[in-house]
C-alpha cells in the first residue's frame, strides 16, 4: 500500500473537542514498545496539529483517536488538509468509539463507508487492542520483524 | 502568591456585569435570557414539584434512593421522546432524576460546528452529536423539555465553560449546575489555566447561589469523576476542595458526585469520607448551612461490549451506591462501551437498578475494621492536602489549589490536561483497591504511602511476579476485555 | 422412640442386598450398572480431570471461585447442544461445573411417564419434560454427556428416592449425589414418613462414600432450599443435621447448597454459620476428615418476569455468593419466570456472573457487628434444635429429626409434606431479613424470638401500620411483580 | 358460561407430581377472602383427588395449579374424568408456569390452544394475581357482589 520508504514512525492524538485519551496513550506504548518513533500529541488535537507533527517527524502514519462520537464530523477534510501539506501518501487511521449514534456504531460497514469516504486508509472499532494496531500498520507498511 | 483568583464571594455588581459582558454574548440566545427576574420566575414555576434539590431532601427523609440516568441527543424531539420512553417504559418516574448531556462542541463553546451537528443530524435523521446542544437551542426549547419531563433534570455540560449553559438551563427549570475547577481541567481540558477555571467558575456557582435566594433552590454537581482512574484520595481532596468554592459562592445545596472505581469498600469508604469532610471543612470556613447528597457516578474506565458483561457493571456498580446509602445512583447503560446511551439502554438499566434496589431491601455496608481503615487513609491524604493548599494559600483554598498544582503536588495520571503532572503512577491492588504505585511528588503521609505500597506488594504475591508497567497498562482494560478474546 | 431407623453405618451386606433387591430393579435400565466394579472404573475415567471434589478442592486452594449454572432437557441430543453452548459461548469452561436437573417423573420414579415425555418431546421437536430423564435413558447415554462437557458435573434428581438416578450418575463419571432427608421431604414430598426418607437416603450417601473410598471422590450436595421461604435458622439446621447423616455413611467431601433469602447480611451469616457448624457437629461426632464447600442456591422465591429485573436477581445472588466467599455460585437464568432455563439464558448468566466476579475482585464481606449478630441468631436456633434433637435421640441424628417433626418443634412454612406442621409464620423486616413472625413450636430461644419481633416491630414503624396477614402474602411476591403492573 | 346455580365454592390443588404448593395457597387465601368454600389440597396431587373433592363440597370450579413445566401432560383426561364424574358443567381453570419449553410458554395463544383443547375454560400465566383469579371465576359465575 504504501508507496514510500518505511520510516517507523507514527503520530498519534485525539482529534477535535475530544478530551479521551487513554486509548492514545495506549497505543503510544505499544508502538514505542514496537520500535515506533511516536509523536503522542494527547488529546484535544486540531487536525493542523496532526499534520505539523506528521511533517516533524517525517511520519508514515497519522493515527487517529476519536472516542467522544463525533469522529465521523471531526475528520472531515482531514485527508485534502495532508495532500495540500504534501503528506500525499500519509496512512491515515481512525479508531475509537467514532460515532455518537448506535445505528452507526452498530453497522461496522457503514463505519468504514463513510471512513473510506473521508480518505482513510482504516478505522477501528475500540475493540481493536493496541498489539492490533501496530500489526495493522507494520502489514500496511510492509514491515517484517 | 501572585494569583488573581480569591476563593471570595463575586460581588452583584462584577456579577451581572460578567453576565452581560462575557456570558450572554457568547451566542445569540443569550439574549434570550437577560432578563433574570423572568428567568427566576419561569424557573420557579417550571419546576414546581420538580426541584431537583428539594427531590434530594424528600428522599433522604423518606429513605428512598433516588436513580439518575444520563441522556442526550442532537434533536429535541429525540429528547422528548427518549425522556418519556425511560420514565414510563423505564419506570424511572417518580424516584428518579435526569442528568441530561450536551454535546462536547457545545461544552467547548464552538456553537457553530453544534449548529452543523444539528444541521447534519436532521439531514440523517441521526443524533450526531453526543449530547443536546442546549445554547443552540435556547432556553424556549430547554422549557419544552422541562415540561415533557415529570422528574427533576440537571444539566451535565462539563468543560472550561459552562456558564451561558447553565444559565439557559436555570432559566428553563433545571435546577442543577456545577461546583466545579479542578475536576473540569483533569477531565475535560487542555490548556486553560487553573486560575482562569476557578474565576470562571465563581461565576456558575454564583449564579447558582442568587437562583437559590430567591426561592429556586438549585443543587450543583461537586464531582471527581476526574480522569475515571484516580485514587480515591485524590477523588475525594477535589470534591472537598471545591466544596469551599462553591459554599463561598451562597451554594446551599451540593450533589457529591463520586467517580466510583468499583472496589467495593474503597469507593463506599470514598463517599463516606468526602461527605464528612465536606461538611466538615464546610463548617470550619463559616458555611455551615450547605446541605449535601451523594450519589456513585458509574466507573468510568472502559466498558465491556457485549449486554449481559455490560448488565453485570451497572448492577455492580449501582449495588456499591447502594451499599453505601447513596441519595442516588447514576446509571450508564448497555450501550456505553459503543456510542451515546439509546433510551432503550438507558430504561433497561433503570429497570435493573430499580429491582436492584428492591431486592436489596436498602441494606448498607456495615461499619467494619476494613472500611474504617480505607476511610482513615483517604482522610489522612485529603487533610494533608488540604493543609498544604490552605498553607500555602495563606487561608485561601483556591490559591492554594492553583499553587499545588503548579508544583506538581496535587497531581493525577491521564489527564489531557498539560498543566497537570502526571507524576503519579496508580495500580489495583489484588482485591481492586486503586493505589498509587508512584505518588510522584504527591505528599502523601508515610503511613498511608506504605499502606497502599504493602497492598500492592499482596498484589505480586498473590499474581506470583513483580508489579510492573503492564500491569498499569492491563488494569485500564481489565472490564472491558471479553473472555476468550 | 421406637424408631426404626438410626444413625448408622449401613454394612456391605445391606447395602449390596438394597442394591440388587430394591434400586436396581426399579427401571430395566438398572440392569447396566449391576457389576459396580465396572462402574467405579468407567467413572474415573471419564471424570479423570473432571472430577467434581477435586476441582472444589482445586479451586479453593487457588481462591477461584467457580460457577455453577443448572441445565436440563428431555433429549440427549438438546443436553449435549446445551452444555457445551454455555461451555463455550457462555465461558463456562474451566472455571465451572454443572448441575442437570432429572424431571420431576423421574423424580418421582414414575418411569413410565417420562417414557411418554421423551417420545411426545421427539413428536413435538421440543423438551416437553422439565429434566433430562436419567433413568429411562441409562448409563451410556449418560457417559456420553459426561464425555461431551469439559467440567465436573453433578445431578439434581432430588425427591424421595434419587437412588437409582444417582447410581446411574456416579456410574458415568458425575460425580455428585445427595446428602438428603429433611430438605427432600420439606421441598417435594407429601406422603412419605421422615424415617423411610432418611432411611432411603442412608443409601446414596453411603453409595457416594464407597466410590469415594474406591478411587473417585464424590461429593454430596448437603442443601437447604426447602420451600424457598425458610429462616436462616430453619436453613441452617436442615444442612447441619444432614451433615451427621451424611458423614456415619462415609462421605468425605460435602457441598453446602445454601438456599439464599436475598438478605446480603443474613445470608452471609447462614452460610458461615452453616458451614462453622457443620465442621465442629461432625468432629464432635468424630467425622473429622470431612471437607466441605460451600454455594449460594439462588433466591428460590417468584422471579421477576422481564430481562432486567432478572439479570438484576441473577447479579445481586451472585454478588452474595461472592461477598460470602462460596467456593461456587449456582446460577438461575433470565428464564426462571417462564420456564425450563434454554441454553441462551444459562450462556447469559454464566458471563453476566463471570463479570461480576472479574469486578469485584473477590472481595468479601468484612467481619463486623451486624455480621456477628445475625451468626450469634442462627448459631443460638441451630444449637437449640441440634441439642434438643440430640437429647430426644438419645445421641442419634437420625431419631432426633424424626421426633423434631412428628412433635412439631422441627417446623417450617409452605410445605407440600404433610408430616410438617406448618405453624410458623415468617415475614421480612424493614432491611429484607427472614423473621419468625409466629415460631410455632420451634423451641426458639428468648433472645432469639425477641430478636426477630423487635426487628420485625423495625418494618411496622418503617411501614407506619401493624404487622398483618396481607405482608406475608405480598412478601412471597415482593421480587416478581414489575413495577406499574 | 355456567348452566349451574353458582356454589361459591371451588378446589384448589397442585397437579401431578407437582410439589409447588405457594401458589395455590395464595389463591387459598383470597378465595377465601372472597366468601368461597375452598377445598385446598396442597401439592402432588393425582387428577381422581381434584374430582372427588369436586364432589364432595359441589364445587363450581376446579382450580388446577401446575407450575413445574409438565401440566400440559398432566392436565391431559381431566376433563373426561370429569364428565364421568357426572361434573359435565364443572370449570376447569390450570393456571401458573403450565409449559417446560420456553417455546411455548412464551407463545401464549398456542398454550391456550392447547388448554382448551384439553377441555380447559381457561388457562393463566404465573403474572395472574389472585384477585385476578378471583375475578375471572366470578365473572364466569356470573356473581356480582
Ligand atoms: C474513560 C472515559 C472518559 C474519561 C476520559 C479520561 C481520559 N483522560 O481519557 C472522562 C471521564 C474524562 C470522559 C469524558 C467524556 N466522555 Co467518555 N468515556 C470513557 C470510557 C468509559 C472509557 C474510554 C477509555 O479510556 N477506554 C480505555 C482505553 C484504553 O480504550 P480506548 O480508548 O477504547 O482505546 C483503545 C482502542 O479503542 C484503540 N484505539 C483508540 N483510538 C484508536 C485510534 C486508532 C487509529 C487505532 C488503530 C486504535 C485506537 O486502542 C486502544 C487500546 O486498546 C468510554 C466508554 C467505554 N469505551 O467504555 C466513554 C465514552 C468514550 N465517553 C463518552 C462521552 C460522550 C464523554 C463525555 C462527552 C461525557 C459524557 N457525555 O459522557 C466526556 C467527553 C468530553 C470531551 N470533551 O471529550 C462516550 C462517547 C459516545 C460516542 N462515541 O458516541 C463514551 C463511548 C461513553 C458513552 N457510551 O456514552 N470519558
Ligand atoms: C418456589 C419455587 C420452588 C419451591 C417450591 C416451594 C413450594 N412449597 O411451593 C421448590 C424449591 C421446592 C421448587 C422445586 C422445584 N422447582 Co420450582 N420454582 C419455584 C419458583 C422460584 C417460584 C414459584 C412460586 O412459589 N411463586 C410464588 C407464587 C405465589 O406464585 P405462583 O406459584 O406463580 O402462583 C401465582 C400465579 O401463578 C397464579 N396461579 C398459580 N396457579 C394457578 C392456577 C390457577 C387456576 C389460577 C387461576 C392461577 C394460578 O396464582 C398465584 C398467585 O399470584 C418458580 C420460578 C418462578 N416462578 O419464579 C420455580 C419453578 C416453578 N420451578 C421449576 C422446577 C423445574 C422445579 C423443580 C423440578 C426443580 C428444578 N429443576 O428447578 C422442583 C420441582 C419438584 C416437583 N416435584 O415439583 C420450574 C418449572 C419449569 C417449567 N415450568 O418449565 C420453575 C418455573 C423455575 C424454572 N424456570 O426452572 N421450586
Amino acid at each position: 500500500m504504501s508507496k514510500r520508504q518505511a520510516n517507523r514512525s507514527v503520530v498519534i492524538g485525539t482529534i477535535g473537542a475530544d478530551a479521551h485519551m487513554i486509548g492514545g496513550w495506549v497505543l503510544e506504548k505499544a508502538f514505542r514498545a514496537a520500535g515506533f518513533t511516536v509523536a503522542f500529541l494527547g488529546a484535544v488535537v486540531p487536525q493542523q496539529e496532526f499534520i505539523n507533527a506528521a511533517i516533524e517527524i517525517d511520519a508514515d502514519a497519522i493515527l487517529v483517536s476519536s472516542m467522544y462520537g463525533m469522529g465521523v464530523l471531526d475528520c472531515e477534510g482531514l485527508r485534502q488538509k495532508c495532500i495540500e501539506a504534501g503528506l500525499d501518501d500519509i496512512i491515515l487511521y481512525a479508531g475509537g468509539t467514532v460515532a455518537a449514534p448506535l445505528e452507526i456504531e452498530k453497522n461496522w460497514p457503514e463505519v468504514e463507508r463513510r471512513f473510506e469516504e473521508l480518505g482513510f486508509d482504516r478505522v477501528f472499532p475500540n475493540t481493536c487492542t493496541a498489539e492490533g494496531a501496530v500489526a495493522a500498520l507494520k502489514a500496511d507498511l510492509g514491515i517484517v520483524d | 502568591m501572585d494569583k488573581q483568583v480569591k476563593n471570595v464571594r463575586l460581588s452583584d455588581d462584577r456579577f451581572f456585569k460578567i453576565r452581560r459582558e462575557e456570558v450572554l454574548p457568547q451566542w445569540e440566545t443569550g439574549r434570550q435570557i437577560e432578563d433574570l427576574d423572568e428567568c427566576v420566575a419561569a424557573a420557579k414555576e417550571l419546576s414546581e414539584g420538580k426541584n431537583y434539590a428539594r427531590r434530594f431532601m424528600e428522599a433522604r427523609d423518606k429513605g428512598v434512593q433516588l436513580l439518575t440516568p444520563q441522556f442526550g441527543r442532537t434533536l429535541t424531539e429525540y429528547m422528548i421522546e427518549g425522556l418519556t420512553h425511560v420514565e414510563t417504559e423505564g419506570g424511572l418516574a417518580p424516584d428518579g432524576m435526569w442528568i441530561i448531556f450536551s454535546d462536547s462542541y457545545t461544552r467547548k463553546l464552538d456553537f457553530a460546528k453544534a449548529a452543523a451537528g444539528i444541521e447534519r443530524s436532521r439531514r440523517e435523521g441521526m443524533s450526531m452529536l453526543n449530547g443536546w446542544p442546549i445554547v443552540n437551542f435556547g432556553v424556549e426549547e430547554a422549557r419544552r423539555i422541562r415540561r415533557a419531563s415529570q422528574v427533576p433534570m440537571t444539566l451535565n455540560s462539563t468543560d472550561e465553560d459552562g456558564r451561558l449553559s447553565s444559565e439557559i438551563a436555570l432559566a428553563a427549570g433545571w435546577n442543577g449546575a456545577n461546583t466545579r475547577s479542578l475536576q473540569e481541567c483533569i477531565s475535560h481540558c487542555r490548556d486553560i489555566p487553573l486560575e482562569e477555571e476557578i474565576r470562571i467558575n465563581q461565576y456558575e456557582s454564583r449564579l447558582a447561589a442568587i437562583y437559590t435566594e430567591r426561592g429556586v433552590p438549585i443543587c450543583t454537581h461537586n464531582c471527581c469523576n476526574c480522569t475515571g482512574y484516580d485514587t480515591p484520595g485524590y477523588r475525594a481532596f477535589v470534591v472537598v476542595s471545591q466544596s469551599l468554592l462553591g459554599a463561598e459562592q451562597g451554594i446551599k445545596y451540593m450533589f457529591l458526585e463520586h467517580g466510583l472505581n468499583m472496589s467495593l469498600i474503597q469507593d463506599v469508604a470514598l463517599i463516606k469520607t468526602s461527605e464528612r469532610l465536606c461538611r466538615e471543612y464546610c463548617a470550619r470556613f463559616g458555611y455551615g448551612d450547605v446541605d449535601f447528597f451523594t450519589g456513585g457516578y458509574p466507573y468510568l474506565g472502559a466498558w465491556p461490549p457485549r449486554l449481559e458483561e455490560a448488565h453485570a457493571m451497572i448492577a455492580w456498580n449501582a449495588a456499591i451506591a447502594i451499599l453505601a446509602g447513596c441519595t442516588t445512583a447514576i446509571l450508564k447503560s448497555e450501550d456505553e462501551a459503543f456510542a451515546t446511551p439509546t433510551k432503550e439502554g438507558m430504561a433497561g438499566s433503570v429497570r435493573l437498578a430499580r429491582h436492584l434496589q428492591k431486592v436489596a431491601w436498602g441494606q448498607t455496608l456495615p461499619d467494619c475494621e476494613e472500611l474504617r481503615t480505607e476511610e482513615a487513609m483517604i482522610e489522612l491524604e485529603v487533610r494533608t492536602l488540604m493543609e498544604k493548599c490552605l498553607d500555602a494559600g495563606d487561608g485561601d483554598m483556591a490559591v492554594g489549589l492553583c499553587l499545588g498544582v503548579e508544583a506538581g503536588w496535587i497531581d493525577t495520571m491521564f489527564s489531557p490536561w498539560r498543566h497537570n503532572k502526571g507524576r503519579v503512577l496508580v495500580m489495583r491492588d489484588a482485591q481492586g483497591a486503586v493505589r498509587y504505585w508512584d505518588p510522584g511528588d504527591v505528599p502523601l503521609p508515610r503511613e498511608v504511602k506504605e499502606y497502599h505500597l504493602e497492598k500492592l506488594a499482596g498484589r505480586a504475591k498473590k499474581e506470583g511476579r513483580e508489579l510492573d508497567f503492564q500491569m498499569v497498562t492491563a488494569d485500564l482494560q481489565f472490564a472491558s476485555i471479553l473472555p476468550g478474546t
